[in-house]
Parts: structure tokens; sequence; C-alpha cells
């Protein structure tokens, strides 16, 4: 297993978020959890990344503690996490908002050829690297933020509801961004309130109910299952 | 009259230079670790007192006390940070008084130093332009002028055109997303912090042979600086010289054709009307703190 | 028919460029309890924000019980019967359980300054604390009467959310997405206070995300896409309506 | 611990109290009655400053509200020839009033920009006082500023006297401070610094009541000050400027704002120590920079003020302490 995280529990101020959530991610495919909003999605991603502070649990990424480390030192280790809410720099410029994300690399033309990598997945934004990145729309905004943390040169990408308030057609694009990035050897962990979406493209997933995992098991298997059905598929 | 106004707008010159360099730091530590530094008029006044130390009481030459200045008043700024602003780093408010804390520490050494009297420091030159007839400008003054464009030029090449400059940026506008970038908010934190107090040491050196520096100067000091940086828009760093040369030009006009007491008051209220009508300041667009 | 309790006409919100928005229009009849639904960003909190006095529409108006009360702040509509509660556990959390509804009894417990500092308004306060602890009945938290609200267990505070706006004497109550993060055996508890509050005579109007949490629950669905009405029915309409299947699922289709 | 033994001893402990604030001019110098008599009117001060950051706003122009009382009293009594305790009154109600006009520019600002705006506000006034020598006397301020006025033998010019009345006046304030906390207009001052949102959503008009917090903090600021400038005699612009707030400010945090007792420890604490110990090992001019390093060592490592102390020393007194030790809660009401 490439990450696995071992009985995380996280706690805001005293209200548990989080009450021991164990995970594995393989290295390669895309692994998804879903949840209702609130379910614990996001805190779990956040303890990850180091975002958040995990009250007690293990997570280990390629043989390595990582739940003690900082979010700068995770990132160092590999992992991309794309944040809820995309969370680009608004006063940078679309160019300046991807070079941040390889603000950890030193080898300059490496750097300068994965810049160009990204231009060539999303011709969009090429057209717009001088504009203000609070400029661009809310899909453009989407692919700014996979595009930074495709500039780490990522061996994880996490991604927080990357459809979120995204029209189907715009959705449409960024699912097949995703799929080109793990076709190319980049494992995700997508978190997505869209469960249909998420079911579909992933090969693995997690159900969270209430910061605990209620059901895991391959996508199509979760698919047909009565309980997600009837909670998250509206069937 | 007419020599009177240009005058009058060549110290006004002169006032948004080294008022800029101020502002610009306290911002610019603002910006990047959200908390405001009470403190900053006493770093200006310890630029002040380094010039005091060394070119008027031991004869070093001028300018190098200038790059001492910038040196010891940023290696003071990493003091800060390093002693409570990175321990209180959750809590704005703390920082807030801790600096004001750090402010009285300031003050006595100063005091305990070189006592409380105004210090009177010979100007290492006392050539002066004549620019028209009747209008002068010292090269004491220019100096403060050059400094201001030639740091504040780097400073915003610095923002724009290095990793460092983007990640400072990127750690102004939303911290949490910086760091998932890789980017160590500690290291930011502290590079913002020399930059910052350095930009108020120099301020300060170089303006010591023509303010007569007293270990309580940073009072007014810091009172300009927040009308500065509120009428610019807290967090705005363009904003910030902006206003500095629009609240340079008030002040010293109505210092110059009416009062100083009434030029201060003027200043305070363009502040409150600009926190009246627009909290976030003038220039400013986000929503902060 | 009677009159609406509540109701929104034309009702529009620009944030700079962006439309949250759009020339919305609904009514809510008294006694009911009524849903405004809609997937991420369709402009729900905003409308939400709206009725509840946080924003002022950019044009159209906020009708309650016949008397146009646009952009009437917070403060002033609660006073006349039109409360709202927050997502999430927005309490005073540094309270105990019996100091928060105390708090929400605000309106009721009126007294003049003198008053206070001389203890005379001791009347007008036993009669808060009595109604205060009935509401916990109500809401099965007598137990905890003196606990701070911060140790209470989610689904507690959640009706201790409740208990503090009812404290407020609405003649009409908006829940702010009442069911994000509950577990399917809160979600039923939280569905029969939510009837429970009815009962007493109060209408109702929740938004929620979910669609499938509150179908079992609500007599009329309205619901929002992009920022405008996409549909408005019973539960049953809604379900079979193929504009609000494209909505919820249309991405999915897309995808697969 | 049994709730009847602990009001007894709460009690006693009350009575003990005031007995030593009676004896306790006996028992000083001439001088160090003066000090005590700062001390009570700084109580005061800080006090009600406690009073404003219920709401959860932290002004930075207190000590000019404490001056606009001073100046306000002075003038009423030495110009328009007003008796000096009714001139108290009224300087206090004109600093309530000068809140309340302020209320309206301030509290369109919230957290850091009403410190700012606050403080602000405090130099123009404070500048007001500088530029007009008439009435406020300019920089110099005003001088001769008549004495509260003897009744009988009793001369309020002796300090020891003027203890007796400032321990009245303050007690009787720190009464009413207590009361207004404890009933529900303090319930719904610390509801608003809670959850404003929340306060609103329930029907609380959240201006009015941090505009009511400020006017009655301000109220008994200006009180102090009155006290003050009839004892004095003398006040000018620099006596309230902000080195004077920061004062305030060290008391409050030093000695913790959560409980109504914590600001009253603080200036207690540090003057005692500021007077006895201080003045003593002969650190004048040293002494600010000994506040700042209070200041930031209390910041950081008794981020609770002292107060926090209390619950501890009380465990102490009762046999156990809890493993845990005891949490602080809010005051509460009963």
């Amino acid at each position: 297993m490439l990450l696995e995280l071992r009985d995380i529990h996280v706690h805001y101020n005293k209200v548990a978020a989080l009450k021991g959530v164990s995970i594995q991610v393989p290295s390669d495919g895309i692994v998804t959890m879903i949840g209702a909003n609130g379910a614990g999605k996001s805190t779990t991603l956040r303890a990850i990344s180091g975002l958040t502070p995990v009250t007690s649990g293990e997570i280990w990424f390629d043989g390595e503690r990582i739940d003690t480390l900082p979010a700068d030192k995770v990132v160092a280790r590999g992992i991309a996490h794309v944040p809820e809410g995309r969370r680009i720099f608004p006063d940078l410029t679309v160019e300046e908002n991807l070079r941040t994300g390889a603000f950890l690399r030193t080898q300059r033309a490496e750097v300068e050829g994965d810049l160009e990598d990204v231009f060539g997945r999303f011709p969009r934004l090429k057209e717009r690297r001088r504009q203000w990145a609070k400029t661009m729309s809310g899909g453009e905004q989407q692919m700014v933020a996979i595009g930074r943390a495709l500039m780490s040169k990522p061996r994880l990408l996490l991604l927080d509801e990357p459809s979120m308030g995204l029209a189907p057609v715009i959705i449409q694009e960024i699912v097949r961004i995703i799929e080109a990035i793990v076709k190319q050897g980049v494992p995700v962990v997508l978190v997505e309130q869209n469960a249909e979406l998420a079911l579909n493209v992933a090969s693995y997933a997690y159900v969270l109910e209430t910061g605990t995992v209620s059901l895991a098991g391959a996508a199509d298997d979760l698919h047909e299952n009565e309980h997600v059905k009837r909670a998250y598929l509206g069937v | 009259m007419t020599e009177l106004i240009l005058q009058t707008v060549v110290n006004a010159v002169y006032a948004a230079s080294y008022m800029s360099l101020i502002a610009v730091g306290l911002v610019l530590i603002f910006g990047v670790m959200g908390v405001i530094n009470f403190a900053h008029g006493e770093l200006y006044m310890a630029g002040a007192y380094t010039v005091v130390a060394l070119y008027s009481q031991v004869g070093v030459p001028f300018f190098v006390t200038v790059v001492a200045g910038l040196i010891f008043v940023g290696l003071l700024g990493l003091l800060m940070e390093q002693s409570f602003f990175k321990p209180l780093r959750d809590n704005p408010l703390g920082g807030l008084i801790a600096s004001i804390g750090f402010l009285l520490i300031l003050q006595t050494s100063a005091v305990l130093g070189f006592g409380v009297r105004m210090a009177h420091i010979r100007p290492p030159t006392q050539a002066k332009f004549e620019l028209i007839e009747g209008v002068v400008l010292t090269h004491q003054r220019l100096f403060v002028i050059i400094a201001a464009i030639v740091l504040l030029s780097l400073l915003h090449l610095f923002l724009r055109k290095t990793k460092f400059g983007w990640a400072m940026r990127a750690c102004a506008q939303d911290r949490e997303a910086a760091a998932l970038q890789g980017i160590s908010l500690s290291q930011i934190s502290r590079i913002a912090m020399f930059i910052g107090a350095g930009l108020a040491g120099v301020a300060g050196a170089l303006t010591a042979p023509l303010v007569s520096p007293t270990p309580y100067m940073g009072h007014s000091v810091i009172v300009t600086a927040f009308i500065i940086i509120i009428v610019g828009g807290i967090g705005q760093l363009e904003g910030a010289v902006v206003a500095a040369v629009l609240y340079a030009f008030v002040h010293t006009f109505v210092t110059t054709f009416y009062d100083g007491v009434v030029a201060d008051i003027t200043g305070l209220l363009l502040m409150l009307l600009v926190l009246v009508i627009k909290p976030t300041g003038l220039f400013g667009t986000k929503e902060r703190a | 028919m009677s009159e609406p309790v509540l109701q929104v006409k034309d009702l529009s919100r620009h944030f700079g460029g962006l439309i949250a928005v759009n020339q919305l229009n609904f009514a809510v009849m008294p006694g009911a309890i009524h849903g405004l639904i809609g997937p991420n960003g369709a402009g729900k909190t905003t409308t939400f924000n709206l009725i509840s006095g946080f924003y002022a529409p950019t044009s159209g108006q906020v009708i309650y019980q016949g008397r146009d009360v646009s952009g009437m702040k917070t403060a002033k509509l609660a006073e006349i019967g039109l409360i709202r509660t927050f997502q999430g556990t927005t309490l005073f959390k540094e309270f105990t359980v019996i100091d928060n509804v105390r708090v929400g009894c605000h309106s009721s417990a009126r007294s003049g300054f003198i008053g206070r500092v001389l203890g005379t308004d001791r009347e007008v306060e036993v009669h808060a604390t009595a109604k205060a602890e009935e509401l916990l009945e109500f809401f099965s938290l007598e137990s905890m009467r003196d606990e701070l609200a911060a140790n209470l267990a989610h689904g507690h505070q959640r009706a201790l959310g409740m208990a503090v706006a009812l404290a407020a004497d609405p003649k009409i109550i908006l829940l702010d997405e009442p069911f994000t993060g509950m577990n399917p055996e809160e979600t039923t508890r939280m569905m029969q206070l939510v009837r429970d509050v009815r009962q007493r005579g109060i209408t109702v109007m929740l938004v929620e995300h979910d669609m499938q949490a509150i179908m079992g629950l609500c007599d009329t669905i309205t619901v929002m896409n992009f920022g405008s009405l996409l549909a408005e029915g019973t539960p049953q309409e809604v379900r079979n309506n193929p504009q609000v299947i494209e909505a919820y699922l249309g991405s999915a289709d897309h995808a697969a | 611990m049994p709730r009847a033994k602990a009001n007894i001893w709460s009690w006693l402990l009350g009575f003990c109290l005031l007995v030593g604030l009676l004896v306790l001019p006996q028992v000083l110098s001439y001088s160090q009655r003066e000090i005590a008599v700062l001390l009570i009117i700084n109580v005061l001060l800080v006090s009600s400053y406690r009073l404003m950051t219920l709401t959860g706003e932290w002004s930075l122009g207190h000590v000019v509200i404490m001056g606009v009382g001073a100046y306000a009293s002075a003038l009423f009594s030495k110009r328009l020839g007003i008796p000096v305790p009714i001139s108290m009154l009224l300087g206090a109600a004109s600093a309530g009033g000068v809140a309340a006009i302020l209320s309206f520019p301030l509290f369109r600002m919230k957290g850091f920009y009403f410190l700012i705006g606050s403080f602000a506000a405090g130099e123009v006034i404070r500048l007001i006082w500088k530029y007009f020598t008439y009435p406020f006397g300019g920089p110099k301020g005003l001088k001769l500023i008549p004495g509260f006025p003897d009744i009988g033998s009793i001369s309020f010019f002796e300090p020891e006297i003027y203890y007796y009345l400032c321990l009245f006046v303050v007690a009787v304030s720190l009464f009413v401070l207590y009361r207004i906390e404890r009933s529900r207009i303090g319930l719904t001052f610390h509801a608003i610094h809670w959850q404003d949102k929340l306060a609103e959503s329930v029907g609380v008009d959240t201006f009015r009541y941090r505009m009511l917090a400020f006017v009655l903090a301000s109220f008994f600021a200006g009180l102090s000050g009155a006290l003050y400038a009839h004892y004095i005699g003398t006040i000018n612009p620099t006596r309230f400027d902000v080195e004077e707030m920061v004062f305030v400010l060290i008391w409050a945090i030093v000695g913790g704002t959560v409980t109504f007792y914590g600001p009253i420890i603080g200036v207690v604490v540090l003057t005692v120590m500021n007077e006895v110990i201080l003045r003593s090992l002969g650190f004048d001019t040293a002494r600010p920079m000994i506040y700042g390093g209070i200041l930031i060592v209390s910041v950081l490592f008794l981020p609770d003020g002292l107060e926090s102390l209390i619950p501890k020393v009380k465990g102490w007194f009762s046999g156990r302490v809890k493993k845990t030790g005891e949490v602080l809660e809010p005051e509460k009401s009963p």
C-alpha cells in the first residue's frame, strides 16, 4: 500500500470529527470517499496532508510515518492536496499560482518542462497565464488548483470535491483530466459529494458516516449496494 | 508663494519616501503573519539610534551605519518573530500585545543607553541642490528619496520575480493553501519579519541626522504608519505607497500653511473616515482579520 | 386558501458579476413544512441569508405576513417571529445548556436597566427560566440542563440549537441544513423533532443539500439550480421531475 | 466542598477584605496613602475596561475616555462653578455621552479595525485638548482644579480621607458593574462576544448592546478620571496618552479578563510590585522595560492571567486538588 491510515481520530476543540478511520490506498487507480456533508471526508484529507493534527492513530506513506509532519513536510514527501473550495491564490497570476506548486523543486529546467506540460493539459490556462487567478471562472480555477498540485510532481494526489459548484459539462472535462492523470501513473484519492460520479470513476470506495467508515469495497459493488443506493445515489 | 508651494512639494516627497519605507514594512508583516506590529515605530527608532551609536559616537562612515541599521533592526525583527510572534501564531491579539511589551523594552533600552534627551547628529553632508530660486533639496533628504525608490523597487522585483516572492504573496493570501505547496510559513515569516523590520531600520538610520532622535520618537511614527496602512487598504503594498504619498502631501501642506496639530487631526480623521466608509481600506478588496 | 406566511417575489442577489439568486419566486403556507433544495452552489444558502436579513436583495422582495421585510435586520425579523437557525452546531458553547435557551428568550424577557441592576427583573427572569426549562423538556435535554453546551454530543447540540430558536417565539422557523453530518438514526430523530415543532403551530422552512433526507418530511419542496427556480411541488412531483433528476444526476450520466 | 461551608468562607473572606481596606490607610505612610488612592482609582478604571471587553471588543481609547471624565469634571467645577460632587457625576456622564457618539463610527468596525479605530478616535480627542487652549488649556492642560469640598471639619485634601471617599465610590461602582454582569444584560454581552450572529437570530440588537457596554464602561472610566482630577488638581493631554493605555492593558492581561476579579488582581499585584519591590530596588528608569517583559512573558506563559491560578489556590485550601485541575468556566448568571 502506498498510503495507509490506521484508526485515525481527529478532534476539533472537544468535538470528535473522525472516530477511528482506517483507509488503504494502493499505488495506482482512484480510491474514493463518499458520504454526507460533515461526515468527515475533508477532515480525513486534511489529516493526511498535515493541515489538521490527529488525536490518535497512524498515517503511513510509502513506509514512512507522516502523521506528525507539518503540511509543508508532507508535500515534500510527494503528497499533493487540492483542497475543498480550490483555494487558489486570488491575487497571483495563473502562472504564478502554478509556479508556487513547484516551490520545493530545485531543477529549473524540469519545472519549466512541467509547466509546459500543465499548459498542454489545460490549454485555456496557457491563454490566461498572465491573468489574476481571481478573474477566472469556477472551472478554470479548478484547473489552476489541479495544475498547481501537479507542479509538485506528486506521487499521490488528494482531490477534495473537484465537482463542487461546476456545471455538468465542466465536471465532465475535469473527470477526463483526472482519469488522464491516473493513467500516467499518479494514484488519486477522490472525495466527492456526487456519489454517482465518484463510484463511476473509482476502483475502490469508502463510505464515511459521522466520522467512521461505515462501508468499504470495490466501487462497482458499492454502486449496487442497497444502503448506498438509498442514501447516496437517490435511487 | 510659488517657491513656498514648490518647497512644500519637495518636503512632501521626502516625507512620503520615509513613510513608505516604514508603512510597507508594517504591511508586509501584517500581510504574511496576520499580526499588527505595534513596536514598528520603535524599530524605526532603533535604526536611528544605530546611527547615533556608530556614526556620531564611534565615527563609522555614515553609509556603513545605514547598512548596519538595516541588519541590526532586521535581526531585532527576527528576534521578535522567534520569541513571541511564532509561539503566538494562532493568537493575533496576543501577538499585538506582546509587541507592545517589546515596544516598552526597546524604548527603555534607548533611554538607558542614550538618555531621554534628543540626540543631535551632524549630517554627513550639508550640501544641497537649489532646484530653482528659493527651493532647496538637501543631499541628505535626496538620499532618503533615492533609498526609498531603490529599496521599494527591489522589494517589488523580489515579490514579483522570485520564488520566495511568490511564496510570500501566497502566504499573505492563503496560509493553509501555501503550506499545501510545501511553503514553510515559519521560513517565510522570518524573511518577512527581517525585511519589514529592516526597512523601518533603514528609514530610521537615513532620517536620523534630519530629525534628532529621541527614545519616544516611535509614537508619532506608528500613528502615521497606522493611518497609511488603513487608508492604503490593509495588506496592500502598493496601496501603502499610494497612501503614504497622499498622507505626506496632506500632512506637509496642512503643517506648512496651517498648523502641525491640525495636520495630525486631519490625518486621523482621514483614517477614521476610511474605516467608517470601507473597513478594509480605500484600495483594499479583501476581507481580512 | 389562506395567505402565505412567507413569500419571495422576483428575488435576486448579485455578488459583483456573479448572479447568486435570479428572479426567484415561491410562497410558504402557514403550518407547512417547506423544503428548499438544490445541488451545491444552487443559491439556497444565499436565498436563506436574504430571507433572514443577512444580506439585502439586489432586487425583488421578501414578504412576511403580508409585509415587505426585504433588507430588514436579522434582530428585527426575529422580534416579529421570523427565526433562523445555523448550519452545524452554532451555539454559545461556553454557556450552560439552560443559559443558551435563556439567551433565546431575549425578546420576551424585557426589563429596564435599573430593574436589572436592582434585581427587580426577577419575575421576568423566573418566567424566562421556566420557559427555557419547558423547551429543554420538549427536546429531551432536561438532564443536561447545567452542562456546558460544548460538552454535548453532536445530536444534542443540534436539538439545543432548535431549542434556542424556539425560545424566541417563532411564527416561522428557517432551518439551515439540519441533517448535515447526521447518521441515519440521528436523521430519523431530527425528522420527528421537526414534525413536533410543526405540531406547536410553527411553520417550518428548511434548506437542504440532500434531496433524500427531506423527501419524507416536507409538504412542498422548492428546487433551485444555478440561482433560479427549477421546480416546485409535492415530494412525489419533484422526485419524478426529469429536470430535477438531470440537475442532481446529470453529471453522472456524462461521467459514466 | 459543601455549599454552606463555602459560603461561610467567602463571607469571612469578604469581611476580612473589608476590614483590611478600612484599616489600610492607618498602617501606610503618607506617600503610600497617595499610592493607595491612585490604586483604588485604577481598580475602577480597569474594572470598567473589563465591562467593555465582555462584548469581545478591545479598545485602545479607554484611558482617553477616562480623560474625558477628568477634563469635563474639572471644567464643570472650575469654569462653571458647579459643586465638585455634581461635576464628577456630570464628568462621568460626559464620558458616557462621548462614547455614545463614538459608537456610531466605531461599531461599524470589529476586532482589529475597532482596536485601531478606537486608538485613532482617542488620539483625535487628545489632540483637540492639545490644540484648544481655551477651554482645555492646550499642551499644559488644566491646573488648580478645585478639590472635593470639606464636609464640616473633614478635609478631603488629606489622602487618608480621600482614600475613604474613593473606596466608597469605587465600591458602589463595582457593585453596579457586578450586578450588570450577573443580570441578563451581562448574559447578552457574553452571548454577543461568543456568537454575535446567533444572538442576532434570536432578536438581540447587537449594535445597541455593544453601544450599551461602551457607554457604561465609559461612564465608570469617566468617574475614575473625575476622582483623579479632583485629587491631583492638574491634568494634561500626556497623562491620558497611549503609554497609560498600555498599563491598563497590562493590568487586564496579567490579571485575566474572564472573571470579575481578574483585572483587579492584575492592577493590585502589579502596583504593589511596582511600588514596593521595584521602587525599593531603585530601578526607576528601567521600570517600563520590566513591565514590557512581564507583558510578553504573561502572554506567552500565562495566557489566562493570574485569575487562572485562583481555582488552584482554592483547591489547596479545600485540601484536595483534582488531578486535572479545575476548569475555569466563564461567569454565569445565577
